[in-house]
């Protein structure tokens, strides 16, 4: 059986799934900034088959500026959690809901 | 080297930005407000220069990644304007940015230079680092009062909601990527007219769900309100206009110029957007209490009447909306400068902590109130216009998509609704209290510096300007829509 | 005959008019110059009419109120005024009585502290009730109509602190509106029809014939009017309680004048009636017949003065529109008879007020017959005056009253002897219970201290009361009917044979309705002096027994009257009320905006604070909108 | 500076002198804001003596080209239809700043607010431009909410204040749409009313197109003029405005929507309105009928000449329904005649509650003998409300009654019975348990209008409201000529209509039937003069003949 673009554009939604699955379901901000990294991950397997395919290398650009950008986002998030813990001695989602309604 | 000209407002705020970064080593702390003053002069500057800038046709740069007409020069202008009232917002409480006030300001500019480089984007790779750019810096500036809990938990939310949009967006890319083979919008509008793909179509419908964040309309509306509380309200003003804009903008390009036939047959797709938006808005906002919230759900009701302009897919949606974006700047400015001055924390921004405000400052209870009035749409002031030409044209796509009337009355009737709440701000101004607690709060008089009232004439100035004489910026927004091609 | 003369009217109409508006304007707290200039502008107005009236002035002269031409048929509205017989008879009774009266007032009003406003409503009244006689056309009428209305509610309300007095001027205002509401879809009616308003020109395009129902209805509509201003049956409940004006106002407004217009009015628009198929006379002919005889049956059992007046003041308005409508049951006749007797009760039914206002003055505002007595010795003037005036209203030869109440019982045995018997009942009626108030408040024996310090009125106030009597008295010798036929039918009434001859005439002309009427006269006069010469106390309840409370009670139309307005109007107010309220105001407004911000506020519930919550709802959103664009 | 403008900008002007004065110069703001509303009063004065009778010709015209892409122009004048009712407008707004000397606090806040919803006013008046007449119509909105608030009186102010603006605006707005649809749907492209109008004749509206834009003007315009079932803001709302306010707005703002009916709908919509105005008929009941009946069981005289003055505007409906010269005349007179009278009632209202403190009618009686000058007036507009000759409501009720006949018989016949009966029974009431009776004891020391000053204001509007009433010429001389042009493009239509009507009602006998024959010839005469210019009409005309050749 080959391997064809079909196959990894299907790993692709299922980690792009379980990202998002994890940013819905996990308590830990930390774990969720991981599952944020999972999506954008996804997207640069799924980038870097479209490449392959379509023998075209614009897509593998793409993916060097996805990985800076999620290297600057988890910079800051990891910022922010540190404050946040420095704070509230806490880094769970269910305690950022003092703001609502 | 003619690149860099083409990019050479956006050149001369990053360098301002780098600017303010480096005088603030040698600027001793009680000076740092000056910088302020600084970059905001220098955005002042750029912003008179970027009038010297002719286009007599739309000028292409970096290998077409990047386009430069009197579309992203409106925008440009539109966010170097708000940057320009945010500054010196941020100036008005720069005794309450804890930690270093230049670099607040220059991650403003920077936020600004991916918002003009997002106006000018002709390429996927532009549209997602220009997008990154502000979300970034935003992510940064919401949270920036890290000593208070709601500010960061305001980052938080923003960051962790924003990175989601962010990878539904880049999804839709690589997607678009894979069905279209480019990313460039050029191309693509050459490969998406030949025929339909539905895998070029759900990319695009997942790049449209990732926009729908910035312009905080359905089904990504949920984050506006708390982070409009929690963040500074200087940032909560660039994210309201600034941000909302590249939105915009973005939405535009997309839809009207790289792939305009996909997008045409999503009018309903955008229609019903602008109708959910308008009326989660607006029903939202009615009990509402506290005003940055408040704000808050106003700013996604009048996403989705940005929205309803442009589902249109005509030139007079497309320039009511430009027209719309102006007048809520010079709305939003005044309200959040004011704002800014009566309520240092998000708990003072309670509506009836408002009461007697008109005699704490006049001038500030005129400029919300007159801010307020703008927002429900009455005449004499911008909001009105605004209005009236985005159901102006609604109206006019009436005969050809019948739909649009149903729009048009959700737009009327949630126009109606929202003069309830806005009209409950003016309440709390103007009118005397009710309550004990109303009445006894003493009421010392707000001083205001010269350079603040400045600020705000300028604000009521503009809002009646472009409520009484709109034929002039009018004229810009049209001359920019022509750009498009429609 | 003098064009240029017939401008004089509007110097009829004019110093009455001034005189209001100056007073008001300027004199509204100095009672001698507020007297000086109203009755100045009354005797300027009794002038001009005597004028008019010897020079046969006759014409119109007309100002453009209103004028629009639509194409379909022109509206136009004049101030017209038109001069022919009967209205130079009706301005010289109208400022003749109303000279009288005004000159009457100075005395009688003697010391009330406003009295400017008194006499700016009489001059208001005169102005219109002079408009009403002179006007030509109906939207002028009805424009006059309602300013008499208005000055009417203003004295009848004059002494307003008292609760009686104001509730009667409402009362009154509000009747007549009544019927100005189908006296004015009357109008509306015709002038949709015929496309003018003018008297001349609708009497031409009504002659030249049109849609049978059409005059019937017009005729009723019309008929409203006279109905509420002339208080028929069943509009008649105003006029009892509008005694609560001063006097004078009584004599002139409620006796004389204003309640005759409804009268003159039916005459001046007899056209309308007189069109061949009409219904309108005969229901015109019973409403007056039935009022009259209504009206004398109550005037029996009164005690008020005043009222006992008021009730025979309706009785004989019934028979003034009884006359009328006898008068256009048959083809090409004419009424004068009520006219005729519209002038000749002008006179009696004006001195009998003001005498009866001289003993009320005398008594301190004691108004209860079986508390005065004795007043003939201690009032002589008044005292004759008032029998002289009794006897015309009786219609005893050869006072005028005799003459005129013989015309219209001489049409009535013409037309339908029905109604003759009625009228000779009221007859009848009419002087039993006007010799009862004789005997009893002047002749019989003093029932209360109160006429033992009566003495006879200042000359300012008899005056009017002997000048008054002159034409009571002889009235009927001065040939006003042939004069008045000479309007409706020139050139047949110019006969006057001498004053025996005048006296017979009824007589021979119609033997049994003058003598049934002389003899029920008589019969009633007998009868008062039977049973009430020297009672100190009413005998009649008692020989009546049950049947005398329905009388004494008015029939208990007022009852019936209120709780009609209780269960009609009132209730539909209350409903209208609570619609508004409660389902208008309550359920749809307050419901819809409650129910928008019950969506609001179920709505934010979504808003949890959550950002998991949030995202959750995204991708929900976003599989939504992916399977609807893309059917996924 | 132009005359319309100058009374427009009078007012405008002096706003922003007021809102640039600072605060402790308190003598100065009531001074200007009775100059400038004396000199708007002195204009409209001056073009009303000025104005060109016999004619249609818009006059004082002025024209500045606003927006030039949307076809929005600066365009003021004066024709027949709006000429009294800016003059009634200025002296309501002079009389409005007179009686408010009860203003005590926050003058500077309660004089701006004042003059500008007068500028507002009076520029929706002279404005011959869609866009500006709604423009200045909205100017009044921000006010009125404030005022109310803030000066207003009763416990259910806050309520009031809300009901109204929420009220007026969704009216305003549905207005707005149906003005946009005209715009868009006569292809003219340009909002100015004259440009539209002479568009309009040459090609019509599409029928479907009226009959779905003149309910939306007729709901919107209605909501605006409290057209029963949406009039409960107006009690609501003047119950609890301050007396300026509530004279300026029952008086003049009002009238702002049956304005745009005559002005806008009816001659650019003439199909849609043959269609619609039974329904506005049956509508203007409503208010003269049952809002009447609301107004018997008030026991707040506030409540009261609210309620009354919302059954009034029955009679404007009513004329406008007409679609006769006669009626929309009448229409036009009590529109001014009503400005006048709420005006006046209101002040006097202001006065007593001023005065009293209460306007519960129970706490009053006999206050005639206190106030022979107050109580004096007051009788005078209460009569003058139930349609008395004499004052200019009367010839307005009168034209509208008559010319509306024809075509709406029955509902003229209840129209009358509500302004004869229902009318007088309310106003005689009120009368009766406020001014007549005995005074109660606490009452003996109520002042009356003590000096001229005082009684200014509602010396002028009643003398106003006589001078009208004795010579409604005034009016009507120049109103038919306007008149006759909004209606011109309805009548062709409307002849059929009403030569059917006609025969309804009198059909049979041959006489009438042969007056009404002649009239036909001259409708057909007329006709045959306008025949060459649309085709819809000569569809009429066909109809009209076939009409003929049924009979």
């Amino acid at each position: 059986m080959t391997v064809g673009l079909a196959h990894y554009l299907t790993v692709s939604v299922v980690l792009f799934c379980l990202g998002l699955l994890g940013v819905i379901a996990r308590r830990n901000v930390v774990i969720v900034y991981m599952a944020l990294e999972l999506m954008l991950n996804a997207t640069n397997l799924a980038l870097v088959a479209f490449s392959r395919f379509n023998h075209n290398l614009e897509g593998q650009v793409m993916v060097f500026f996805i990985i800076t950008v999620a290297a600057a986002e988890v910079a800051v998030g990891l910022a922010l959690i540190v404050a946040l813990y420095r704070k509230r001695q806490t880094a769970h989602v269910e305690d950022l809901a003092s703001m609502r309604l | 080297m003619s690149d860099l000209t083409a990019i050479g407002l956006e050149l001369a705020v990053m360098v301002t930005a780098l600017a303010v970064l480096l005088l603030d080593l040698w600027t001793p702390p009680e000076q740092k407000r000056q910088l302020g003053y600084v970059a905001a002069i220098a955005v002042g500057v750029i912003f008179v220069a970027s009038f010297a800038v002719l286009i007599p046709e739309p000028r292409m740069a970096f290998g077409g990644m990047y386009r430069l007409d009197e579309l992203s020069l409106y925008f440009k202008r539109f966010f170097l304007l708000t940057a320009l009232v945010v500054l010196l917002m941020s100036i008005e409480i720069a005794d309450r940015i804890e930690a270093g006030f230049p670099e607040y300001c220059a991650l403003h500019l920077f936020a600004l230079t991916g918002m003009m480089l997002a106006a000018s984007a002709y390429h996927f790779a532009m549209v997602f680092v220009a997008l990154e750019l502000i979300a970034v810096t935003f992510y940064i500036l919401t949270s920036y009062q890290r000593r208070r809990l709601a500010s960061l938990e305001a980052g938080v939310k923003y960051l962790v909601l924003s990175a989601v949009a962010s990878a539904f967006l880049v999804y839709g890319i690589a997607l678009v990527f894979g069905a279209s083979g480019t990313l460039d919008f050029a191309r693509l509008a050459d490969r998406s007219n030949t025929g339909s793909h539905r895998m070029l179509e759900l990319g695009l419908l997942l790049v449209f769900l990732g926009l729908t964040f910035k312009l905080a309309s359905v089904p990504f509306q949920f984050w506006a309100p708390d982070v409009y509380q929690g963040a500074p309200t200087p940032t909560v003003a660039f994210l309201a206009l600034g941000s909302k804009a590249a939105g915009v903008a973005l939405l535009i390009r997309v839809f009207h110029e790289a792939a305009p036939a996909i997008g045409r047959g999503w009018h309903g797709l955008f229609a019903g957007v602008s109708a959910a938006t308008m009326l989660y808005g607006v029903l939202c906002a009615i009990p509402q209490r506290n005003l940055k919230r408040l704000l808050g759900y106003s700013s996604i009701a009048n996403g989705g009447l940005v929205f309803m302009g442009l589902s249109t897919f005509s030139a007079p949606g497309l320039s009511a909306v430009l027209y719309f974006l102006a007048a809520y700047l010079f709305t939003l400015g005044a309200a959040f400068f004011v704002l800014c001055l009566v309520a240092p924390t998000a708990e003072d921004a309670d509506i009836p902590a408002l009461t007697g405000l008109h005699r704490r400052s006049p001038l500030l209870a005129a400029a919300l109130a007159l801010s307020m009035v703008s927002l429900a749409g009455i005449p004499p002031l911008a909001g009105f216009f605004g209005k009236f030409l985005l159901i102006k044209a609604a109206l006019e796509n009436g005969p050809s998509w019948p739909a649009m009337y149903a729009l048009a009355s959700v737009a009327l009737l949630t126009a109606v609704i929202s003069i309830s709440y806005y009209f409950g701000v003016i309440r709390a101004i103007y009118w005397p209290g009710e309550t004990e607690r109303e009445v006894v709060r003493d009421p010392e008089p707000i001083v205001l510096s010269g350079l603040t009232r400045a600020v705000l004439w300028f604000c009521i100035v503009g809002m009646l300007w472009l409520g009484i004489a709109p034929d002039k910026m009018l004229i810009l927004a049209e001359h920019a829509v022509r750009a498009l091609a429609l | 005959m003098h064009a240029a003369s017939t401008h004089l009217a509007w110097l009829v109409l004019l110093p009455p008019l001034g005189a209001a508006a100056g007073i008001t304007l300027l004199a509204l707290n100095r009672p001698a110059v507020s007297a000086r200039l109203s009755i100045g502008a009354i005797l300027a107005a009794f002038g001009v009419s005597l004028v008019l009236f010897t020079q046969g002035v006759e014409g119109r002269t007309a100002w453009t109120w209103l004028s629009i031409d639509d194409g379909r048929g022109t509206f136009v509205a004049e101030l017209g005024l038109r001069l022919d017989h009967l209205s130079c008879l009706m301005l010289l009774v109208v400022t003749g009585v109303g000279s009288v009266i005004h000159i009457y007032s100075l005395g009688y009003m003697r010391g009330d502290r406003s009295v400017g406003r008194y006499f700016a409503g009489l001059s208001l009244f005169s102005f219109s009730m002079l408009g009403i006689v002179l006007a030509d056309n109906f939207l002028m009428l009805f424009i006059c109509w309602e300013l008499v209305g208005v000055s009417s509610y203003l004295l009848i309300g004059f002494w307003f602190e008292r609760p009686a007095a104001a509730d009667a001027s409402k009362k009154a205002f509000l009747t007549n509106r009544l019927g100005d509401f189908g006296f004015l879809l009357g109008i509306i009616l015709l002038w949709a029809a015929f496309g003018t308003l003018d008297f001349a020109e609708l009497e031409q395009r009504i002659g030249a014939g049109t849609t049978p129902w059409l005059p019937s209805l017009v005729g009723l509509l019309i008929f409203c009017g006279a109905v509420g201003k002339s208080a028929q049956f069943p509009l008649h409940v105003w006029l009892p309680d509008a005694m609560e004006g001063p006097t004078p106002v009584s004599a002139l407004i409620h006796a004389a004048t204003m309640v005759a217009a409804g009268v003159y009015m039916l005459c001046r628009v007899f056209f309308v009636f007189a069109a061949p198929g009409s219904a309108a006379p005969d229901v015109i002919a019973w409403v007056g017949g039935g009022t009259a005889l209504l009206a004398a049956l109550i005037a029996v059992q009164q005690n008020d003065i005043k009222r006992i007046l008021a009730y025979s003041t309706l009785s004989q308005l019934g028979y003034m529109v009884l006359a009328v409508g006898l008068a256009g049951m048959a083809a090409g006749a004419h009424p004068v008879p009520a006219m005729y007797h519209l002038t000749t009760h002008a006179c009696f039914k004006a001195l009998l007020f003001l005498g009866a206002g001289s003993v009320i003055c005398a008594l301190r505002h004691e108004q209860d017959i079986w508390r005065m007595g004795g007043l003939a010795r201690r009032m002589p003037i008044t005292f004759w005056t008032f029998l002289a005036a009794t006897l015309a209203l009786c219609g005893i030869p050869p006072f005028s009253g005799f003459f005129s109440k013989d015309a219209i019982l001489a049409l009535a045995w013409e037309r339908q002897p029905v109604l003759l018997g009625l009228a000779v009942a009221v007859a009848f009626l009419t002087s039993f219970y006007m010799f009862r108030l004789v005997w009893v408040a002047f002749l019989g024996p003093a029932k209360s201290q109160a006429p033992d310090h009566a003495r006879e009125s200042p000359a300012v106030m008899t005056l009017p009361l002997l000048v008054l009597t002159v034409p009571s008295v002889v009235a009927g010798f001065w040939g006003i009917d042939s004069y008045l036929i000479e309007h409706f039918r020139p050139g047949e009434g110019l006969s006057a044979p001498g004053w025996l001859g005048q006296l017979t005439a009824p007589f021979h002309h119609a033997p049994v309705a003058a003598f049934s009427g002389l003899i029920a006269a008589l019969l009633g006069i007998v009868f008062a002096w039977r049973l009430y010469s020297h009672r100190v106390q009413d005998p009649l309840p008692g020989l009546l027994d049950a049947a005398a409370r329905p009388l004494r009670d008015k029939f208990y139309f007022d009852e019936f009257y209120g709780r009609l307005i209780a269960w009609t109007q009132d209730t539909l107010a209350r409903g209208a009320d609570a619609v508004d309220r409660w389902v208008i105001g309550g359920a749809l407004v307050k419901g819809a905006s409650g129910s928008i911000e019950l969506c609001g506020r179920l709505l934010r519930l979504v808003q949890t604070g959550s950002l998991q919550t949030y995202a959750f709802l995204f991708v929900l959103g976003a599989v939504v909108a992916i399977v609807l664009m893309l059917g996924w | 500076m132009d005359s319309l403008t100058f009374i427009i900008f009078c007012p405008l002007i002096g706003a922003v002198l007021i809102a640039l004065i600072p605060r402790s110069f308190e003598v100065l703001f009531r001074g200007i804001t009775l100059g400038a509303t004396g000199l708007s009063l002195a204009g409209a004065l001056w073009i009303f003596s000025e104005f060109e009778l016999g004619t249609a010709r818009i006059q004082y015209e002025e024209l500045v080209p606003w927006v030039y892409s949307l076809g929005i122009n600066y365009h003021l004048g004066v024709d027949g239809l709006n000429v009294g009712l800016l003059l009634m407008g200025a002296l309501v707004a002079f009389a409005a700043t007179c009686v408010s000397s009860e203003i005590r606090e926050r003058q500077k806040e309660f004089y701006l607010l004042l003059l500008l919803m007068t500028g507002g006013i009076l520029g929706a008046f002279a404005s011959l431009d869609l866009f500006f007449f709604y423009f200045f119509h909205e100017l009044a909105l921000v006010p009125t909410f404030i005022m109310i608030g803030v000066w207003g009186r009763g416990a259910n102010r806050r309520e009031a204040a809300f009901t109204i603006t929420l009220y007026l605006s969704l009216g305003a707005l549905i207005a707005l749409v149906g003005l946009v649809a005209l715009y868009l749907e006569t292809g003219a492209h340009t909002f100015d009313v004259v440009a539209m109008t002479r568009h309009v004749a040459a090609h019509p509206v599409s029928e479907s197109a009226q009959n779905i834009i003149f309910p939306l003007l007729m709901i919107g315009f209605g909501i605006l003029v409290s057209l029963w079932p949406f009039h409960t803001w107006a009690p609501l709302g003047y119950g609890a405005a301050p007396t300026a306010t509530a004279m300026l707005h029952a008086g003049v703002i009002k009238k702002f929507g049956l304005y745009g009916l005559l002005r806008i709908a009816v001659p650019l919509l003439p199909e849609g309105a043959q269609r619609w105005v039974g329904l506005l008929a049956v509508l203007c009941l409503g208010n003269l009928v049952y809002c009447g009946l609301v107004a018997m069981r008030q026991k707040n005289f506030g409540l009261l000449i609210a309620n009354s003055s919302v059954a009034h505007m029955g009679f404007a409906f009513l004329g406008i329904a007409s679609l006769s010269l006669i009626g929309v005349t009448g229409a036009v007179v009590v529109m001014i005649a009503h400005g006048l009278l709420a005006a006046l009632t209101f002040g006097l209202g202001g006065y007593l509650h001023q005065r009293l403190g209460t306007l519960e009618m129970a706490q009053m009686g006999g206050l005639l003998r206190r106030l022979p000058f107050v109580g004096g007036v007051l009788i005078m507009a209460m009569l003058a409300g139930c349609g008395l000759p004499g004052f200019a409501n009367f010839p307005g009720e009168i034209l509208v009654l008559f010319g509306a006949f024809i075509r709406h018989p029955v509902i003229v016949s209840l129209a009358a019975w509500a302004g004869l009966i229902i009318g007088a029974v309310y106003a005689l009431r009120a009368v009766r348990v406020m001014l007549h009776g005995e005074l109660p004891q606490r009452r003996h020391d109520t002042p009356d209008a003590a000096n001229a000053w005082r009684k200014l204001p509602y010396a002028l509007l009643l003398a106003a409201l006589v001078v009208f009433g004795c010579f409604p010429r005034l009016l009507t001389d120049r109103i038919v000529a306007s008149a006759q042009q909004a209606i011109a493009s309805v009548q062709g239509s409307s002849v059929a209509e009403i030569q059917h009507a006609d025969d309804r009602l009198f059909g049979g006998s041959e006489p009438t039937k042969a007056s009404i024959g002649q009239r036909g010839a001259f409708y057909a005469g007329q006709e045959g003069i306008a025949a060459g210019r649309s085709r819809r009409q000569s569809g009429c005309s066909i109809r009209l003949t076939g009409n003929a050749a049924h009979e």
